[in-house]
């Protein structure tokens, strides 16, 4: 299951969602809003996406970690909108019978989260000044 | 000779119009976040090519991908009338 | 922090002690009692320990993923007493700065204590066996 | 003479009191989950051989661990009167 999500993750039901009687491990991955990112103090965050594509290429990425490696299930949910400090921006759990699988297929899942789905983030900082992370370093005329 | 008429023959003529959905720095750049428009580029490289002429977009097409009705594709792939496109600038998601 | 617990985990709790400003990962295990252990069908389950070397022992792998990777903070806890299929094992929990670390520990963590704690499991079968894991296979005089 | 020289002859020829803990698959087999007793064993390696001739213990040396006064030792650690053992089996946490 991936979807997104534009309210505060629900973790208590995404962990009841990730039960299984042959299920000995569960590893779980949250990324969180930090307050400090590359020496800057972040105050507040926005996650913007292309929805039908990133809901597309997420499903695909659950799919393949259940072809790759030995696992039960896997959900993710990625949050969209404005986030404060501490809120969680994306949950990753997986559940198989042995714990590896479990760790791998998670780290799998993060690892290809960020670097394939339409998602963006703009961080606000606390000098005023915001930005759109990987979009506005390589090429600083932008700012 | 009738609106459909036009339509026709500019078709003939390599004109077609598509659907452009903007996010993140371009959607800002581009100040609106979607537009149709007529255009006679052949592949989304070149109407990248022909919107950047117009704003200020600052963004390289080599930072980019393309999405061509809600799939990635090349650049190179040819573009139809109706098509949906969206530019994807480098991505931050997690 | 490193304890054993009697009573069922309070999973909640735990998440809400991993907290900092600065953390952008959070990452957990579960070890869950599954139904089928190498082929027998498991009803329940008893750990028991030797709970002063136990506790003096988790406390050092935890000490020692602080020291080997660059994370904020750890925590884990080990169910002692009798389980039953899906009851929560052990809980480890890692936060830091960014993802990496934060997996790298927990593995490490569930790993170390798996293999150095003086913890001892017995099965229970659906077929009215039992045996202690690890103890009477390689002898398997005993059975 | 008192109990309290007899103690203190047969401490000068080696006999130690220790206060043994069993877990486990030890637990079972000894019937019983600790006990205080005196040995001559210099070493746990020795007061293991010992007590596996008194009892229907499986495990061989090899495969348990020691912990004395509640930190793991060597099987050649010397023993001391009042010390704590405790024979750990192969464990199985987690």
């Amino acid at each position: 299951m991936f979807r997104l999500s534009n309210s505060p993750l629900e973790i208590n039901n995404l962990h009841a969602s990730l039960q299984s009687e042959t299920a000995g491990g569960f590893v779980c991955f949250e990324g969180r809003v930090r307050t400090l990112n590359e020496g800057k103090t972040v105050t507040s965050l926005e996650y913007e996406s292309y929805g039908p594509l990133a809901e597309k290429e997420g499903l695909r990425v659950i799919q393949e970690a259940k072809e790759k490696f030995p696992i039960i299930a896997a959900s993710c949910v990625h949050r969209i909108g404005h986030l404060q400090i501490g809120d969680i921006a994306i949950w990753v759990g997986v559940i198989s019978q042995h714990r590896g699988p479990s760790f791998e297929a998670c780290r799998y899942i993060i690892d290809e989260i960020k670097s394939r789905l339409p998602i963006w983030k703009k961080e606000h900082y606390q000098d005023g000044d915001s930005g759109w992370i990987n979009c506005e370093k390589p090429n600083s005329s932008s700012k | 000779m009738s609106s459909c008429g036009l339509k026709h023959i500019l078709k003939t003529m390599g004109e077609k119009t598509v659907h452009i959905q903007y996010f993140a720095l371009l959607r800002e750049q581009r100040k609106q976040a979607n537009e149709s428009l007529h255009t006679n580029a052949q592949t989304p490289a070149e109407l990248y090519r022909e919107l950047a002429q117009k704003h200020p977009f600052t963004l390289a097409q080599e930072n980019l991908q393309v999405a061509l009705n809600e799939e990635f594709v090349s650049w190179e792939t040819s573009l139809s009338d109706g098509d949906h496109l969206v530019f994807i600038p480098p991505v931050a998601g997690g």
